[in-house]
């Protein structure tokens, strides 16, 4: 067994900063003054930050770390980033808000760190052990930040039902791993595949796999594994939600992309049609329900599970190594695109959001347009990204998503796509219609980081679509360590 | 361009009355105001119409000094796609030179009469400041005309074509807020847009007719047209005919021929000098001169020659049934043109083309000299009943309990004793139409009905037994007007016109008179046919045929009689029946109501049509399509299949549902799900656990 | 030796009783217990495989799943109990204000 | 930033500039900002003119821009290309000389919000020069969106009533199309390996002629692009969404809509439908054809029987755009041209129609056609030039809408003889039929004028008397506003060979390009 050396720690070294650093928070916090916890916020984000400059600094290089357990790669580096600036906007977002709302407390961003670092970790397991370990160190902070507002019925709810529903995902996640490991001998994603090349029982490996497809579904808010995303997404306090919905995602799909990439590709015949049929159920299912919806959280919650679909789309080629790479590129061209809008519609929806808890129905958003003009401005910029409108980040990666499917072969699969998004056009407009041809008086909140998010998500957003070049080399080269 | 004489005025043709039109636009709101506006408005119009008629007076010179040679002018380029090319090119020969002089002369004699019979008709109808717009529309007219007749090809023929339409749509329409009675109405509009809507239905023929000659012949130009149209004649002798039918059907809708002559009674809504100018001398015999220039192509296809004789001699007869059941002086003489057109159409049919031209000409000189006349009489009824208005009841309330019709014969009698003048003219126009030896009409006449009498037995037997019944009317008209006792006190009091109304119809008296004279039947004396010669190449200078012009001049005698012995005799009193509709009981009852044409017409074709598009409208598109089919259907779905997939459906009954059904399969889960229905998280996990089972299920049974 | 399969049958019925316990009872700790049990399915099939395979990689596992699982309840637990608190009830059936 | 330099550039994003310049102007300086907004888009029309005056109109090719690289990762191949020919020069010049006029007639029109109208105006302005520049399917498909966005606000915000679901379902049935669209252009895109159309036109022949997209497939990819277009035409039955949103819309907003945002779909066919797919092109010329003539008689006999006079115009819409698809799948020089030329002419006569209707119903605030009547004696210059205008839109010969017309049905009969597109199905039938839609133009254009302009005075007269208003004849701005279009309706008419030059040589290419036997 060969000895650990620094290599193996340099592989991880993004989760080891920001472990060490979010536990010496936790510690910190203690002598942090109740009403100044907005140093907190400062030193979490400065830990961020840090461990963006160290991964963005490993960008480039590549290796297995722990025995194999962890990798480190270009897609670990792309996805890392985009964990951390999710963070980081998640603060940005948090900042007021939980003042605001009462809710400043140190653990809350304490709790933030360590579900990013487990969602690094899930983006870098290259073995099933440490998927499942990631898997819940990052969402057992969710749990409780989606609980975090004690005062709030509805928040306790939502984490209550986080909880019960992931553990019960957990326990497929588990019992998959265990099928697999039984057909492989193994946990180690490479070794499964030396495995499954060798003759391992397919139908043992597939179930197990579909298992884990349930759990990682489950994450990702795919159909028919969702139904707690409207639910939680409302109850939870806004600034987690935006940060669930953005985080979790990425570190769900990033797992489920590389497990499934390195350790199944043999199980393509079995599970592209699966992962078809889930990326098309989960389009047409998000979109049809977020039609009716009156609340706007609600609406964004559909929304995210629509969204869930999309991206599940650039999966379903994930066995032909011709179409892999486009459509990995695809699908994290569309995270960082999902990413931004997502976090600027949070943002416009925590700046609408009042102390009680008002203001998150969409008639509250009545006449916005000609009471603060850059926010409606931004708004219908985050909202046409999510139908897929030019000039936005959001065309451009459904675009590329689309064409990755077509290359992939699946032309239905791209015109359920194209029609949902269509679907989508509807209920998003309806906020449009609100926002701008309808009378109302509604008040926004304005504090500086959270301006400052919306504000510099709606210029990523169309900026980027007009010089998308960069995001699509960078994701171009995010390429998996397939062996 | 070589020096050909004037032929560089040929634009000028156009130009002139545009000038003219341009002027009175541009200044006749500023004229209007001043004593001398209408004077200055009429004398503009008339100098620009004028100028037109020297222009061709000196193209013709031009042409015949190039011994008939045919001139082509060109202007500019106009269309050119491919092998299509179009352009505004004159054409100078004996044919459009004829036509010309016709056109801008006439017209120009009724612009002058114009100032003086609008100058009262603004009065009489109250709306001065409509006195500038009439003369702007009289010289577009002429404008169009000239494009109609100088054009170089059927293309830019019909610029002119469509052109006329236009004015002849603005010019019924000229009264367009009331009918002819003056009261608040729709009537004249209606009739506007039905002449110009009759007329597209006849440009669509023409249209047609083009596209073929295009795709066969290769051009619109004529001359190219003709050069390569025996070729085709050789090989597909049908497109032929197909390119002349339609071209018929486009000759029926301006020359108002069955079947789409019925827009031509109701255009008498228009100022009389309208009626005159467009609807009796020039723009219906716009279709005349089309065949006339298309005789190289009927020429080669006698079937179509035939149908186009028969269409003609039948108009001619049908028309003049009609004329006799009329009362409305107007409408009789509309009659009597739709029945002349005939015979024209009738004998450019049978080949007889300077017969047709000839005809078309001394028909222009006295249908213009009998329609201004009746102008005249129409005046002078209106003079006499404003007359009595102010005279007679002392007071003007503009609500007569009985509303006054000027034209209506039955209003008229013994006018002869006040409008002398009038009167006489009318005599002779009447005489010229009647077909009375010297008059012009006889020789136009008898020349079509020798030619009929020679190759076309049927064609003639119809156009005798119409030129019968013309003359017949036309005395019925003569004594019901001028004869007799005033029916009516407004024509006791009639006054008569001033001398800038009676001098042009002077000149088209003198012309009516004469005009036979350029095309006698004796030797050496076909001048119109050596004219056109040189562009139909090929005409027959018939002899006068003792037989044929004693036949019909003895009919047009008989007629006179009968008509005296019916109207003249006993001359009708007010209120009295037509002595007619008794011994011809339902024949004449058809006569009257026009057989019921435009009855049959609107019962069939614009009835139908309107409820079509209303059903089109209303039900398909608007209830079906837009109502039903988007909004209930694509809109609906949409909503509804978000509402099955919402929380009270889906999220509960739909997965419930579902879980019953799983339930009936065993006791155990029936038992679970039976507690289930009011647990969400856990229905939530089943939806995970329906997933897991679906999915394990389709890895291991597939 | 009891044949591999046999664990395996065992494991999968008690994961089935555990999902099926999650979905018909209504009380959060019943139903917490019954995902461990099917944590506790997976052990018992990581540790059956693994000695099948001769691989420690399962039973190591077994110890992270354990490990987990009382993190997880220390979770539960603190959440339970705080809406035990505010709603005095722990049925997971009352706990159904956010839907739709 | 080398597409700077490009004059296409300069022209199709210029009025950003006036958009930077209206953010900056007070909301309350409401004239300050309508000249601003009109200054611009007269610089904008300068621009055009100064692109026309280096159009070199012999040269059949794209000119006048360079494809830059734009996104060239993973096998993309897109690039920035703006690029101008005998297809496009029209347009952009429509575009160009109709937005000011649009602009103008809002002068007293709009009211509320002008800086908001104004902006969104240019915006738009941007999104249409886009269209007929962009020559890279990637960009054509960014600024073809994009166009809907300030419609929509255009509609949704200052419109009639109903103008949210109008807004609404404008958005909707023009995006359902244009997804559709987005595959087929993928699909052609990943085939072939580059987005640009020239591009594509020299490389798509090689792959159907190796079948690598086969015959079947082209009609797929065909019917995909069509789904897009014609939706926007909109061809018969698609033209749904079409009243509605004339009817809700602005003024200037119906002017716009109407006179060039439709004008982007029959652009669409010509630019990339017919050179992309030229076998499927073929194949279904005689079904376009059929779907164009039903277009031409439904519009047309529909239009006749609306009470609501804007409805009308917008019926006749469909009607006139059926001809212009008539005219395209001709595919002969006559039809493509007249096409083309109808394109311009349906903008300037539907254009001038909708700017009139907007005159008036800003004095009697209706638009019911049963309380008009007799206002040629009360208001003269309006009823003359609204009888111009409405004779052009049914094709009198003479002005601009006969010569569109006329060579449309000329090169579609001809397209129906031996050789030609229509010879399979229908033969010469389509364009007789079609021919026959010039009557029921007439028809209903005449009820229209007759119904508003002659006859007895109609009650509105009255009313608006009563209330003060009473009817007043055309000021010189609105006289101003619609003399431009009276202008180009006689000389499109009287002398149309220099438009006709500027698109020749671009049109006898493309035909020559289409595997037609002659």
């Amino acid at each position: 067994m060969p000895q650990l050396n620094l290599s193996d720690f340099y592989t991880l070294l993004p989760a080891f900063v920001l472990t060490g650093w979010a536990s010496m928070l936790l510690v910190l916090d203690l002598f942090i003054p109740r009403g100044s916890k907005g140093l907190t916020a400062f030193l979490a984000a400065v830990g961020l930050g840090l461990t963006l400059g160290i991964t963005l600094v490993q960008a480039g290089s590549s290796s297995l770390g722990f025995n194999g357990m962890v990798v480190l790669d270009g897609f670990s580096v792309f996805l890392n980033a985009l964990l951390l600036v999710s963070g980081l906007l998640g603060i940005a977002l948090a900042y007021g808000y939980v003042r605001r709302m009462g809710l400043e407390r140190g653990e809350y961003y304490t709790l933030m760190l360590f579900s990013v670092v487990g969602m690094m970790l899930m983006v870098q397991a290259a073995d099933l052990i440490v998927v499942f370990i990631a898997l819940e160190l990052l969402s057992i902070p969710l749990y409780v930040l989606a609980a975090f507002n004690n005062r709030s019925p509805e928040s306790e709810e939502a984490g209550l039902k986080y909880f019960l529903l992931g553990a019960f995902s957990t326990g497929f996640v588990v019992y998959g791993i265990a099928l697999v490991f039984g057909a492989a001998g193994s946990t180690s994603l490479y070794g499964i595949v030396a495995a499954a090349a060798s003759g391992a029982p397919t139908l043992l490996l597939s179930i197990g796999a579909a298992l884990i497809l349930v759990g990682f579904g489950f994450k990702v808010a795919a159909v028919p594994f969702h139904m707690w995303t409207p639910d939680v997404y409302q109850g939870a306090p806004t600034a987690v939600t935006a940060f669930m919905s953005s985080g979790a995602k990425i570190a769900g799909f990033a797992a489920l992309l590389r497990v499934f990439a390195v350790a199944f590709p043999s199980l393509t015949a079995d599970l592209t049609p699966v992962l078809a049929a889930l990326a098309a159920l989960t389009m047409i299912v998000g979109n049809l329900i977020a039609v009716s919806q009156n609340n706007i959280k609600r609406l964004l919650a559909y929304s995210s599970i629509a969204h869930a679909g999309y991206i599940l789309m650039a999966f379903v080629p994930y066995g032909n190594p011709q179409v892999m790479p486009v459509s990995v590129a695809a699908g994290l061209f569309y995270l960082v695109a999902y990413a931004v809008t997502n976090f600027g519609a949070w943002g416009v929806v925590i700046a609408l959001e009042k102390e009680d808890g008002k203001g998150l129905e969409i008639s509250d958003y009545a006449g916005l347009f000609w009471k603060n003009r850059p926010l409606a401005i931004a708004m219908t910029i985050f909202l046409l990204s999510l139908i897929g409108f030019p000039p936005t980040i959001g065309m451009v990666g459904k675009f590329y998503l689309f064409r990755a499917v077509i290359d992939g072969g699946f032309v239905w699969l791209a015109i359920v796509g194209v029609l949902t998004s269509l679907v989508s056009a509807y209920y998003y407009l309806r906020v449009v219609v609100t926002m701008f041809m309808q009378e109302g008086e509604p008040q926004a909140a304005s504090e500086f980081w959270l301006n400052f998010t919306w504000g510099l998500t709606a210029l990523v957003t169309v900026i980027v679509s007009f010089v998308p070049q960069l995001l699509f080399e960078w994701a171009s080269n995010a390429v998996l360590r397939l062996f | 361009m070589e020096n050909h004489g004037f032929a560089f005025l040929a634009p000028w043709l156009v130009f002139a009355p545009v000038v003219g039109l341009l002027i009175n636009i541009i200044l006749g709101g500023w004229f209007m105001k001043q004593p001398w506006g209408e004077k200055a408005i009429g004398a503009v119009a008339v100098l620009a119409s004028g100028a037109a008629f020297v222009v061709s007076v000196l193209l013709a010179y031009t042409v015949s000094a190039a011994h008939g040679e045919a001139l082509t002018v060109p202007f500019a380029q106009w269309i050119h796609i491919g092998t299509l090319e179009l352009d505004w090119t004159f054409r100078l020969d004996s044919l459009s030179t004829t036509m010309m002089l016709v056109v801008s002369g006439v017209g120009t004699l009724i612009h002058i009469y114009a100032i003086g019979y609008m100058h009262e008709d603004v009065r009489f109808k109250n709306d001065i400041p409509r006195y500038q717009r009439f003369f702007v529309f009289l010289n577009l007219f002429i404008a169009m005309m000239m494009i109609l007749v100088s054009g170089d090809s059927y293309m830019m023929l019909f610029v002119g074509w469509e052109g006329v339409g236009l004015c002849s749509f603005l010019l019924i329409g000229f009264w367009y807020d009331m009918d002819t009675l003056g009261r608040s109405s729709w009537a004249n509009s209606n009739a506007a847009k039905k002449a110009f809507i009759t007329n597209r239905i006849g440009d669509f023929g023409f249209l047609i007719a083009g596209f073929l000659m295009f795709w066969y012949l290769g051009s619109f130009q004529f001359d190219q047209v003709f050069e390569a149209a025996p070729a085709l004649a050789h090989e597909h002798p049908g497109i032929i005919v197909l390119i002349t039918l339609f071209m018929l059907i486009g000759v029926a809708g301006k020359s108002a021929q069955i079947p789409l002559y019925v827009w031509l009674p109701d255009a008498m809504a228009g100022p009389t000098p309208v009626s005159a100018l467009i609807h009796a001398a020039t723009m219906v015999t716009a279709g005349v001169y089309l065949i006339t220039r298309s005789a190289e192509l009927y020429t080669l296809v006698p079937q179509a020659q035939y149908i186009v004789a028969m269409t003609g001699a039948g108009t001619a007869l049908f028309a003049a049934t009609i004329a006799v059941g009329q009362y409305d002086i107007k409408k009789v003489l509309a009659y009597s043109t739709i029945s002349q057109l005939g015979f024209m159409v009738a004998a450019v049919g049978m080949g007889a083309y300077v017969a047709g031209m000839f005809h078309l000409i001394t028909h222009a000189f006295f249908k213009a000299l009998l329609f201004l006349s009746a102008g005249s009489v129409i005046l002078g009824l209106e003079r006499g009943h404003h007359h009595l208005a102010h005279h007679g009841h002392g007071h003007h309330d503009g609500h007569h309990e009985e509303v006054f019709d000027p034209g209506d014969m039955r209003n008229m009698g013994g006018l002869r004793k006040t409008m002398p003048v009038t009167f006489w003219l009318y005599m002779i126009g009447t005489l010229a139409l009647a077909g009375i030896v010297p008059f012009a009409g006889f020789w136009s006449k008898d020349e079509i009905l020798l030619d009929a009498s020679l190759h076309y037995p049927g064609v003639y037997a119809l156009l005798t037994i119409a030129a019968f019944l013309t003359a017949f009317y036309m005395g019925r008209q003569v004594w019901m007007v001028f004869f007799g006792e005033a029916r009516h006190a407004a024509a006791a009091h009639a006054e008569e016109s001033p001398l800038i109304i009676t001098a042009p119809l002077m000149v088209l008296a003198a012309l009516s008179l004469l005009g036979g004279g350029l095309n006698l039947p004796f030797e050496g004396f076909h001048n119109l046919g050596h004219w056109l010669e040189h562009t139909l190449h090929e005409v027959e200078a018939l002899p006068l045929n003792l037989q044929v012009a004693g036949i019909s001049t003895g009919l047009a005698l008989a007629a006179i009689f009968v008509s005296w012995w019916l109207y003249g005799r006993n001359p009708l009193k007010a209120k009295q029946p037509d002595p007619l509709k008794k011994p011809l009981g339902l024949i004449f009852e058809g006569m009257e109501n026009k057989w019921f044409v435009d009855e049959g017409y609107w019962a069939v074709f614009v009835n139908r049509y309107v409820d079509i598009s209303r059903f089109l409208a209303d039900k398909v598109d608007w209830w079906f399509w837009h109502d039903i089919f988007h909004e209930k259907v694509i809109a609906g779905t949409y909503n509804w299949l978000s509402n099955v997939f919402l929380n009270d459906v889906a999220d509960q009954k739909g997965i419930d549902a579902f879980a019953n059904f799983l339930g009936r399969a065993t006791q155990w889960l029936s038992a679970a799900t039976r507690k289930l229905q009011n647990g969400f998280v856990r229905s939530y996990a089943l939806s995970v656990l329906l997933g897991v089972v679906i999915i394990l299920g389709y890895l291991i049974f597939k | 030796m009891v044949p591999t399969n046999f664990y395996i049958t065992l494991s999968a019925i008690l994961f089935a009783t555990g999902a099926m316990g999650v979905l018909v009872r209504r009380n959060p700790l019943i139903i917490f217990m019954s995902v461990e049990l099917m944590l506790n399915a997976a052990n018992l099939a990581f540790v059956a495989f693994a000695s099948q395979h001769g691989s420690l990689d399962g039973q190591i596992f077994v110890f992270f799943v354990m490990t987990v699982a009382a993190a997880e309840v220390a979770v539960g637990l603190a959440l339970i109990v705080q809406i035990f608190k505010s709603k005095h009830s722990i049925n997971v059936d009352e706990v159904n204000s956010l839907k739709g | 930033m080398e597409f700077l330099s490009q004059p296409l550039t300069l022209l199709t994003f210029f009025p950003l500039v006036g958009v930077l310049a209206l953010a900056f102007i007070p909301g309350e300086r409401k004239n300050l900002l309508r000249w601003t907004a009109l200054g611009t888009s007269l610089v904008v029309f300068a621009l055009s003119l100064w692109v026309l005056s280096m159009f070199d109109a012999s040269n059949p090719s794209l000119q006048l821009g360079k494809p830059l690289p734009w996104i060239y990762v993973a096998g993309w191949n897109i690039h920035y290309h703006l690029g101008i020919d005998g297809l496009s020069i029209l347009l952009v010049l429509l575009t160009g000389f109709l937005t000011p006029i649009s602009i103008l007639s809002t002068w007293t029109a709009v009211e509320e919000r002008v800086k908001d109208f104004m902006m969104f105006f240019l915006l738009l302005e941007v999104g249409m020069m886009g269209v007929f520049l962009a020559q890279d399917l990637f960009l054509f498909y960014i600024f073809w969106e994009f166009t809907l966005v300030p419609m929509y606000f255009l509609i949704g915000i200052w419109g009639g009533p109903r103008r949210i679901y109008a807004a609404v379902k404008f958005f909707l049935y023009t995006m359902a199309g244009s997804i559709l669209m987005l595959l087929a252009i993928l699909f052609v895109a990943i085939k072939a390996g580059t987005f640009s159309v020239p591009g594509l036109i020299t490389q798509l022949p090689e792959l159907y002629a190796s079948g690598v997209i086969d015959p079947q497939t082209q009609i797929w990819l065909f019917l995909a692009f069509t789904a897009a277009f014609a939706i926007k035409v909109p061809m018969w039955p698609l033209h749904s969404w079409l009243p509605d949103a004339h009817v809700e819309a602005p003024t200037a907003g119906s002017v716009i809509l109407a006179g060039v945002l439709l004008k982007m779909g029959t652009y669409g066919f010509l630019r990339f439908n017919i050179p992309l797919f030229p076998q499927a092109a073929v194949q279904l010329a005689p079904w376009l054809a059929l779907f164009a003539t039903i277009g031409i008689i439904y519009g047309a006999a529909v239009s006749y029987a609306q009470s609501d006079v804007k409805k009308l115009v917008a019926y006749s819409s469909v009607s006139h755009l059926g001809f212009v698809m008539l005219g395209m799948f001709a595919l002969n020089e006559q039809g493509i041209e007249g096409a083309i030329l109808q394109m311009i002419n349906h903008g300037l006569s539907t254009g001038a129609l909708f700017l009139l209707i907007g005159m008036i119903y800003e004095q009697t605030h209706t638009r019911e056609i049963k309380v008009y009547g007799g206002l040629w004696k009360i208001t003269p210059i309006f009823g003359t030039i609204m009888l111009i205008a409405s004779l052009s839109s049914m094709g009198l010969p003479g002005l601009n809408g006969f010569v569109g017309e006329f060579t449309i049905l000329l090169g579609a009969f001809g397209a129906g003889l031996d050789g030609g597109a229509f010879q399979p199905m229908g033969g010469v039938w389509w364009a007789s039929i079609s021919a026959f839609g010039v009557i029921m133009a007439a028809v209903y254009i005449l009820y229209m004028f007759q119904k508003m302009f002659l006859g007895p005075t109609g009650s509105i007269v009255e009313e608006v008397k009563h209330h003060g208003h009473p009817l007043r004849d055309l000021n010189w701005r609105e006289i101003l506003t619609v003399l431009p279009l009276l202008i180009f309706i006689f000389w499109i008419g009287l002398y149309p060979k220099p438009f006709f030059d500027l698109m020749a040589p671009t049109v006898k290419a493309l035909v020559a390009a289409l595997p037609l036997v002659p």
